[in-house]
């Protein structure tokens, strides 16, 4: 069992007609995900990604035709928020949203809605979820990484495949990796990953990459220090970053003295987390940690 | 999107939240005409976006419009933190009985939006923040409930606002609310608000943040985007629409996929005793052309004497980057400085095969994030920590 | 408080949901004049508050003003289940393609609204669902997250609806939920819901039940109730504020305070092998005016041969009651039909001791609720199950 | 411990300087409940029924001085809901809400909230709540009833004092009694006090008291079969009511054959449910399931 996804998860793809959509179901289809639907309101009773994915009108056909379980959201930014209600509201447990630039409105008011409902969703502005050997859903490149003890957890995107990397060509793999994006508001935050890391089986090492901005860190190492008994090793981007200056996503604002990178290094550090100066160090420490 | 003062005010009072009179002016003798017009007493404020104005010589009151002018022509053009006034905001000045706090923002944290209150207005609300938090009221407004009465009767009698002002206080916030929520604003902040002598409140100052994402709802606020204060490369980036770039004060210039990688090979580059000379984000699915765009924005730049790219694929093909950093390479000509180039993710195999079979003398190829952050160092002259 | 057809089309209007033109009438003169206006083919409707009016023959179409008048003449007076039709709805008639179904409406089962279309249209929706469930798509919209376009495109995929209908039937359906709203509906339904042969889409029929509770925020909707439709007795309880009043077959009056025990009264009366002959609920907090009102306007019904008063004292004070018993006895003068009285809870003592002094002919006091409706059955004639 | 209240129960009662709110929080004191504040909002810093509870401006107030941890509201219809949300947030776990005429769209409008937030509401337009002999919240007159092993439950106002005095009037009294409320939606349904009742050890066995309208009864009976052991016997208003028309309280329409008496008292049968025609009966079932 990995966390949030395996190979028994039943994905709906929102979007899949589009270009993205079609490009990363077809990644994920051939990575071994059980893509089972996928969505395009008009477009319903067509086949999708080179005939392999019938298509539907609503999630609620694909969950009530399909059996769909998890959706995956590719849709553009003004109507991605009202696809995560969609995919919410038709039964979906697991919605990973992909999507980058959803006004932070919208998602102030979809996340207390889809909590309300006890759904985990991942994102948006992230590159999903992988358990790697199992499924994939969402961008993260798949022949970075293979199985393995690790539970990876990160804001970012690219920076994350990096630690993958850096991590499998030291010939460890991962449990599973969550990228739980980067924007105001998600809905997975770091806390309630590592909830999941801590009580799954396979996951005997946790490392989480940060950045500056927000108190997501914070928050986590207090929880680390307080309800976890696996070790976590991490890292923090953003030592060098100005103050006051905006650096990419939204969730990279540094407020005042809170949410800078060394703030966040010495609280993870007080609450027992090693944290590594680079990528390639978090990855040594990771190794370290599994003794 | 930050607004300036002037422009905050005039979202505000779309919302009807009362604002002074007043009008923006860029020389001192518009700020005169301004003060003809609204005669009496006036106040001539420096527009910019940074606190400290006050304290810095950035406000005065005039009672005339040759004191107007003389005021405007005193505060045009300084640097206040760095930033050049370039506008001031001319308002009729009335009297004050008391300065309040209010503001509504986006609480990341709680993942929903946060009201605050307080009868300490008129100075730094972190400075009471950390000093005497109990005088700030707080609550959490629920995104799906919005903005009730209890919330407000909350904020009014936790602030210490004195009863008599409950009533235009609470409608100004009110209003507030609705203008947080009618521009998409992350926050909308009124420091001071003040109660005036002839009765009623009014908003004396004016913060207001408009979610970058939410723009496309919003065409009139994007008009008001102030190119002219961003610096030259932050402007040529924004309109090129090449990434996301902040201008730094180092000479190794960098160019990465993602914010967080991005901001991992400027840490990286400091760590090897180097300094970075610009953020850049290409984003992801860059491709030849918008790679070329980039480098030509970082060589921009005279101070940047090498170029650090940092790309790990995902979306973004190794293989289109190289080409576009030989292309970015032709189109330049005659380049001295070197492009320390680190390639990993999809395609990267084809990506070094690339930039090999090319041998351009002026690409230098790295297996690590590590090592080409070293070499850039190395190449912009070497370790220069302070 | 539900709305006739021509009101809920006129309320709908306001927000924006399109309706044929037309007009309601009171006279076959007055239809005449509408249909004059209108020009062309009118239809001619009664206006009841009740199903099945097609098949009574309420409704008929009109190719002249000569024939609308006829057919307003053979409707106008015609009794509908009991409903006596007293205003026709005169409107221009139109080339209909397709009838659809739509509604919104209070879930209280699920705690949330409830959306409802389906393509079969025209028709009683309860057979539809009651024979072919899947025709009639359903969309619960959480209250806090309102009406979405992913619930409207749920109910136009999950309907049948065809696809070159879905833009306006998807239209109309959001501004059915803004009436829904804007009104404290507890139901608006559109059945049919037509497409027109020009093009478009039109509610053909519009029912519209308003929440009571929310009439303090609806004066114009408070303006059309139709007291005119309501019984004699039910309208004298509204106009003079006695309770909740509703009329019944038998003969055997009954006054309880709080719906579930005046209920319970009803059940234990016709167990007892009477018939009553009303429900009067005077609610909590009764006192000495109120009671007499109520027995008052219960003995106003000639068939009420006994009246039983139920009454459990929790706000409502027995002692009070009594006195209001014994003060209608005294204005009603000469009475001959027997008061059942039975108090228990707050004061019932003081209540009880109060009509054992007066010792009045007409009041016979009741141990328990049993025992009272035993003796006011006998009393009104005995047993009559059929 | 009773159910959602007991004499460790610390209230606040919102509209506590209105007529109604000083009349029935004074009987509520003078049978023991713990009130420890009011709320109106101006009055703060006054004191209210008799100079014997503090009152507040906000329930913030009330909870943060006086550690309220439930709150009674009497405050008029059109900005109860409001109160109810106020308490809510301010960190109550239970909200008795007596007042009657609050709009349909404002509970539902509340609900979803206060569901969220796990908080017990019980009504609106409901009697409140009575643990005989500990603590009394709302109207229900405290002396016609005393403690004893009857859970107690309804949608009635007046009907349940019948039934609790045909009870006391034969010796038995009741754990706790809860008005739930006749409104088309009110917070805590039959369900949840149901669950409640039956992890309660004082509470032996459950009298339910129905009436026409919804299928709240219905549900019930499902639920008491497939997830209650202890005994619950029903009593149903409402025979008599004509098909169609209304019955004071908005609870009380039929809609069509369902939300019948007869087709509740069916179903409850089926589940194992004993029915008493009268309220009488009713009470003389619950002796005889106390076995």
């Amino acid at each position: 069992m990995s966390i949030l996804l395996d190979s028994g998860t039943r994905v709906v793809v929102q979007g899949i007609t589009g270009g993205e959509g079609t490009f990363h179901t077809r990644r994920n289809i051939e990575y071994g995900t059980n893509v089972v639907a996928g969505v395009t309101p008009g477009k319903g009773g067509q086949r999708a990604v080179d005939g392999r994915v019938p298509v539907f009108n609503t999630v609620a056909g694909a969950v009530e035709k399909e059996g769909a379980d998890a959706s995956l959201v590719f849709v553009p930014a003004r109507f991605a928020a009202d696809s995560i209600l969609e995919a919410t509201d038709a039964g979906c447990s697991l919605v990973v949203c992909v999507t980058e630039g959803i006004p932070a409105l919208d998602m102030a008011r979809v996340y207390p809605h889809v909590r309300a409902k006890g759904v985990a969703l991942v994102g948006p502005n992230c590159p999903g979820l992988i358990s790697p050997g199992k499924a994939n859903m969402g961008i993260i490149p798949g022949e970075i990484t293979g199985p393995g003890p690790i539970g990876l957890l990160s804001r970012s995107g690219t920076l994350t495949y990096q630690v993958m990397y850096e991590m499998w060509t030291r010939g460890l793999g991962q449990s599973t990796c969550v990228g739980i994006g980067g924007d105001p508001i998600v809905g997975s935050s770091f806390i309630d990953v590592l909830e999941r890391f801590e009580a799954d089986p396979e996951t005997r090492v946790v490392v989480m990459i940060g950045e500056i901005g927000g108190d997501e860190e914070e928050k986590a190492a207090r929880f680390i220090r307080e309800r976890m008994t696996k070790p976590v090793v991490a890292y923090i981007a953003g030592f060098t970053a100005p103050a006051g200056k905006r650096m990419g996503h939204a969730g990279a604002i540094i407020s005042g003295s809170k949410g800078t990178a060394q703030a966040k290094k010495e609280v993870l550090e007080a609450c027992g987390v090693a944290v590594g100066v680079n990528p390639t160090e978090a990855a040594e420490l990771a190794i370290k940690a599994l003794g | 999107m930050d607004l300036f003062e002037y422009q905050g005010k005039q979202v505000l009072a779309r919302f009807g939240v009362p604002v002074p009179e007043g009008k923006v002016a860029a020389s001192p003798a518009a700020a005169r005409q301004v003060a003809a017009k609204l005669g009496g007493k006036v106040v001539v404020k420096a527009q910019v976006q940074v606190g400290g104005r006050g304290k810095a010589g950035g406000i005065k009151v005039a009672g005339t419009p040759d004191e107007a002018e003389a005021a405007a022509r005193a505060i045009l053009g300084m640097h206040i933190k760095g930033h050049r006034v370039r506008r001031v905001l001319v308002e009729r000045a009335g009297d004050i009985v008391v300065e309040y706090y209010a503001s509504f923002m986006l609480d990341r944290s709680a993942k929903t939006f946060l009201g605050m209150a307080s009868a300490k207005g008129g100075v730094d609300i972190e400075e009471v923040a950390a000093t005497d938090p109990g005088a700030i009221a707080r609550v959490q407004v629920d995104p799906l409930v919005g903005l009730r009465p209890y919330h407000v009767s909350q904020l009014m009698w936790g602030s210490g606002i004195a009863p008599e002002h409950h009533k235009a206080a609470g409608a100004l916030l009110e209003r507030l609310f609705a203008a947080f929520l009618g521009t998409d604003a992350s926050l909308v902040e009124v420091n001071p608000l003040v109660a005036m002598a002839g009765g009623g409140v009014v908003a004396l100052d004016a913060k207001v943040s408009i979610d970058d994402s939410a723009m496309f709802r919003h065409p009139d606020l994007e008009a008001m985007r102030d190119l002219g204060a961003m610096g030259k490369q932050e402007r040529t980036a924004k309109e090129r629409g090449i990434g996301n770039f902040v201008k730094l004060e180092g000479e190794v210039g960098v160019i990465g996929n993602g914010a967080g990688l991005t901001m991992s090979t400027l840490d990286v580059v400091a760590e090897a005793g180097g300094r970075p000379a610009n953020f850049l984000d290409i984003g992801g699915g860059a491709n030849a052309e918008s790679m070329a765009a980039a480098i030509d924005l970082v060589f921009g730049d005279r101070k940047v004497r090498t170029l650090l790219v940092n790309i790990f694929g995902g979306i973004t093909r190794c293989d289109l980057i190289a080409e576009g950093i030989l292309g970015a390479l032709g189109a330049l000509g005659d380049v001295k400085k070197k492009i320390v180039v680190r390639l990993d993710g999809t395609n990267a195999e084809e990506g070094r095969a690339i930039l090999e079979r090319a041998a351009h003398p002026n690409i230098v190829a790295a297996g690590t994030m590590l090592e080409a952050a070293q070499r850039a160092v190395v190449l912009a002259g070497g370790r220069r920590r302070a």
